[in-house]
């Protein structure tokens, strides 16, 4: 197989589709010219000509409307936000428009767009461009919230989000572009709503998603070396969420934590810990814990930057909570 | 008090006889929504209608002579008050009265109710409820057309008060730097709720906000059903064959309350402002016209009248005893495999 | 005391802070000639003039823009939305301007602002007016939440808020402006943050906000018919969240239900089930449940809509869960 | 390929000798900000400023120039590219170069970083990272001003891109109608980011659309820091005086790439193009100005050059030594009383 970076990994996603489907095309800001703020789409303008790689004006709200205008038109739009912490000037055309139309409608009207950009805690990006947003897009009914962790789930997750006939938002991780991992060649499809165990063990269960995947494996490598055996769920599709394969895992271990970059108060992990309790409630053997980002606007000075983030040593501190376990350092 | 239209765009000469069904037609649909808006008005009264419900009466030439000038590929989207649009497009009188009692033999299956009215087979692609929110898909739905190679054009149907909104700019931005075959109809009816355009629009005259995007514009007069016609005919063909977007302003005025709950006057405009308008009723303005011209006469609009009042009947009473939907339906449609 | 609308007691907050301070202005659609889109301002333009409440277009980013900024220039606005639905336009002068502008500024700026308007579901809107958006808000460090459910608590809160240095998302209930209550008069403050127990009992612990508190309460008097004593616990400040309160009570009761109005995923709910299985573990005799509105955008129809809601039957029956209690009807 | 200014606004005859101090003064300020650009590239490259960092260079007139014809009470909201402003207001070099090496003694305490400077004792109220979002905010410190009934006007500095953006409609429309003291101050330097102006917007005049708003508008020279000075002049009499807006397009380039990690030209400007603008170097137009008035001399101007050079290195070693806030800022400035 061969290896290729997250970001390559997306772009090959998006050359197969638009090569498969003509209806596919991609909009945003710098996604043509300048071969995408991330790079993303490089080379994709050259390939498909600008009606297809379209670059738009600073308007988030405007062309995130108008691709879920010409998805209820039929053609199936990739909608890139240069970040998603601009997206918030566009989520009432993913919460009132996308998310509604099908139900609205009666039925008659999908919206089989896909909008996507990267998310999480940037890097000394400061308050208004480090932030997680992916609570807000789970908290809708209507739409599907897809985040990968590895370049093989980014290229496998994006063709099916692409496939999908509902509108699903993508976030990728800022921090994750450059990291490289196997992907198969050809059509490599992974189905939306269903975690991966990226790591076996039966002490604990560390739930993850994106950015905090690689955090949680590093955490479990530490931990084996203390001979606590961690297994690792990544939720990849955080709506809908893959309760099955999480407390299939919590059944085993009777102890669980739960690790995302975001804010704590009704983050993601919230909702992991209100289903565990409420669904193997007497399996566990301790409270759920949480690793999140720390309750604050993200700071600029790289020290504070690096206290505000999760890192492995957090979540195995919150291991060490779950298992009761008093740690000598 | 502005008047409602220093109209830029008058047809010249008189009635073309040979278009006499047509015109005929145009007056039957007019009358059709108002006797409707008026049975709707009554059912909300009693209870049949919940939730909000925005009367379009006064408005009717804007949505019959505008809607007269598409085809049957063309996309239309309009705001929450909508009831005349759809009814125009075709969308019968009773499956939109059984949307607004909430059945399910409604046009969205009871589930969207008066704001959110859907036919796609019609290419209505809804009633919405969030100002402005729907003027960048509507841009969308062009875009698609383009994009395929159709010879599709979008229109948006929006009030006056959206296009002081973000989304208007932005929208209307890219479809003019793109030339995107879609037209901006604004029914400027002069208020937005309680607010008149002039407390809320530095500017007057909506239709100079073209400038700010070298768009094609007219000021229209949306109380003379033949004028608006014309105008967007003019408007279609710069979409359909120019490709390029059109923004036309459209003064009309509501002589109904923003929605049931707003009484017709009172602490933002007064009775006389309404009476006098009222003078420019836009059914009785065609109905004397085709009169005059001879193309009709007093006893077939009795005629037609009753026989609409008739048509309207039906329709609530097919709303009233239509069923509700399942409650399973409640889960439903909110994915595509829901 | 003098029995007054929900309604009016905010209009009272209103007018006594305005007549108390200066620098307090009103602004927002339809807040002065029209007298308010649901009268809660009314009477104000009269008594205040057309610079102290202020009509605007219908550009909510645009005009919470501006009251972010007037108070950034050391005014104290009440920026209203006319629904809470349509602030979704303006959320990021909320989460990005409002809530970071003191860090950002290394605690050189505040914004000393209240943002407030109705939201939670109502009767028949449908899928875009029918909206319960608490848990967007109170995900952001630097806003903080507040939802009264009573008039008493409209008033004092309010006053709070608006003499309050922070941004503050001030959320009504809808369906709450027509009910009557004692509002003590004059000077009646409410201080955020603190949880009010509006029904002490010794056996389930009900936590609640806004519209819920009345189905709560509701629920409790059906419960007690049964022999069951229910503790109502009324959030009233949603961030900061009074976990001592809410501990406390389930550490006395050892069972607890979440209530509210909007959708399930990482809801407020979700952040109280965290909260308390972490802290009180060991008193929980059942796992928290949830009452939430229906996993589904609102539909229009009534009985479809009544179905989507929270009622007070739905909180019994989740009482009766963590009781482990059948119940034959 | 456009040239940068056909200016509208040409200040008309020679230089004043009695304010050639003052003349002489903002070629120092845009000399410091120039050779502050400089040095913060350099610490870029070594690692000691981190995230973003957009470079004024190119732009310097604009800043001086205009900021010089404001009152020290005024407001002041800018975008991110906004460590030419913060100089020129007088923040001193060395707070903000602490602030971009994240340090305790910068101006946001190293918690902004450079995205975010902020003095308010300066009215200097921010550095905004979300394109056009400030615009809403200078308008409500002009809503502030006309309330309290001061003589403040508020200023606020965006690219040329962010006119595209709802934020900026939903301002100006709110400005002109209710004739807040305000200048919107458009950096018009033909990109933003990659994508050239005629690209995003519609027309090529940015100035054209204060016309949607009936708002007093000019196109002004950026390279010319008298040009610019006079024409913010007029707008500052505008806003202090008849106490309405203006929107100023403001026609400048930037020598640099978009910030750090863009290189100077490639996929969306040529090499040719960047060499051409820099002839017109608002440094050396003003410079050779002052010199060919006999204001200044070669001689002064090196050593002008080289204190700043001086004050800049200082800056930059005070930065470097600084002490990072303590771990417990983490947590503090969130709130009131946190
Ligand atoms: C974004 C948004 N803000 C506020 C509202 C509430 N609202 C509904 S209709 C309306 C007035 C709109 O007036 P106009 O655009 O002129 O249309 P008209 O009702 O006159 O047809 C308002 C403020 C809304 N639906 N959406
Ligand atoms: C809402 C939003 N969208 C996108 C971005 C990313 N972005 C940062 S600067 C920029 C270009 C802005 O160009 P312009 O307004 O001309 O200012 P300039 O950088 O030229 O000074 C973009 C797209 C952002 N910060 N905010
Ligand atoms: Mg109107
Ligand atoms: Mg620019």
């Amino acid at each position: 197989m061969a290896i290729v970076t997250y970001r390559d990994a997306l772009n090959q996603a998006l050359r197969e589709e638009m090569q498969r489907d003509a209806d596919v095309f991609l909009m945003g800001e710098e996604v043509g010219v300048y071969q995408g703020a991330y790079k993303v789409s490089r080379g994709l303008l050259d390939e498909f000509g600008p009606m297809r790689v379209v670059d738009t004006p600073i308007t988030e709200l405007g062309f995130a409307g108008v691709g879920v205008g010409a998805a209820m038109a039929g053609l199936r739009p990739v909608i890139e936000f240069m970040t998603w912490n601009f997206a918030l000037l566009a989520i009432d055309q993913l919460v009132n428009s996308a998310a509604k139309m099908r139900y609205m409608s009666g039925g008659q009207v999908g919206v089989p767009a896909v909008f996507r950009g990267p998310g999480g805690s940037a890097l000394q990006l400061a308050s208004q461009h480090s932030q997680a947003f992916e609570s807000y897009y789970a908290h809708i009914p209507g739409l599907k919230v897809v985040m990968p962790a590895t370049p093989a789930d980014a290229k496998g997750l994006l063709k099916s989000a692409i496939r999908d006939d509902d509108p699903i938002v993508f976030i990728e991780g800022e921090m994750l572009y450059n990291t490289k991992g196997e992907v198969p060649e050809g059509e490599h499809v992974v189905p939306l709503g269903l975690a991966d165990v990226k790591r076996s063990g039966g002490d604990v269960t560390i739930v993850c998603h994106s950015k905090t995947v690689s955090l949680a494996l590093k955490a479990a490598d530490e931990l084996a070396g203390e001979g606590i055996e961690a297994e690792v769920v990544d939720l990849r599709t955080v709506r809908p969420l893959d309760s099955e394969t999480i407390l299939s895992s919590v059944a085993r271990t009777h102890r669980c934590v739960v690790a995302e970059e975001g804010w704590p108060f009704a983050g993601i992990g919230a909702q992991v810990v209100d289903t565990v309790q409420r669904e193997v409630f007497d399996e566990l053997d301790a409270p759920v814990f949480r690793v999140t980002g720390a309750d604050v606007p993200m700071p600029y000075n790289k020290h504070l930057e690096r206290a505000a983030k999760v890192d492995a040593g957090k979540i195995v501190a919150a291991v060490n909570q779950v298992l009761y376990r008093e740690r000598d350092e | 008090m502005a008047t409602t239209a220093p109209a830029r765009s008058r047809p010249r000469g008189g009635l073309d006889p040979a278009r006499a069904d047509v015109y005929r037609d145009w007056l039957r649909q007019m009358l059709l929504i108002r006797r409707f808006e008026e049975k709707a008005g009554e059912a909300y009264s009693l209870g049949k209608i919940g939730g909000f419900c925005h009367l379009y009466i006064g408005q009717e030439a804007v949505a019959v002579g505008s809607l007269a000038a598409l085809g049957p590929d063309d996309y239309i989207t309009c705001s929450y008050r909508e009831h005349g649009h759809a009814l125009a497009r075709g969308i019968t009188a009773q499956t939109v009265m059984a949307e607004l009692f909430g059945k399910a033999a409604g046009s969205s299956k009871g589930k969207g109710g008066s704001m959110h009215l859907f036919d796609a087979s019609l290419g209505f692609l809804g009633g919405h409820g969030i100002v402005g929110g729907h003027i960048p898909l509507a841009t969308g739905m062009a875009f698609a057309a383009k994009y395929r190679g159709t010879e599709q054009v979008a229109v948006c149907y929006f009030g006056e008060a959206a296009v002081n909104n973000g989304a208007f700019h932005e929208a209307l931005n890219m479809a003019a730097l793109w030339k995107l075959p879609v037209i901006y109809l604004c029914e400027n009816n002069r208020y937005g709720m309680g607010t008149a355009l002039e407390r809320a629009s530095a500017i007057y005259d909506i239709s100079e906000r073209a400038s700010s995007y070298d768009m094609a514009n007219e000021v229209v007069d949306g109380q003379d059903v033949l004028i608006m016609y014309a105008a967007m005919e003019r408007a279609v063909q710069r979409a359909r064959g120019d490709k390029v977007p059109t923004l036309l302003e459209v003064r009309t005025y509501r002589f109904m309350g923003h929605s049931m709950s707003d009484p017709i006057h009172g602490h933002y405009r007064t009775k006389e402002e309404v009476e006098d308008q009222r003078k420019r009723d836009p059914i009785s303005v065609w109905s004397q016209r085709l009169i005059a011209e001879g193309l009709t006469d007093e006893a077939a609009v009795k005629a037609l009248d009753k026989a609409i009042i008739g048509e309207v009947n039906d329709a609530y009473q097919f709303a009233d005893e239509a069923g509700d939907p399942e409650i399973e339906e409640l889960f439903k449609d909110v994915y595509a495999d829901s």
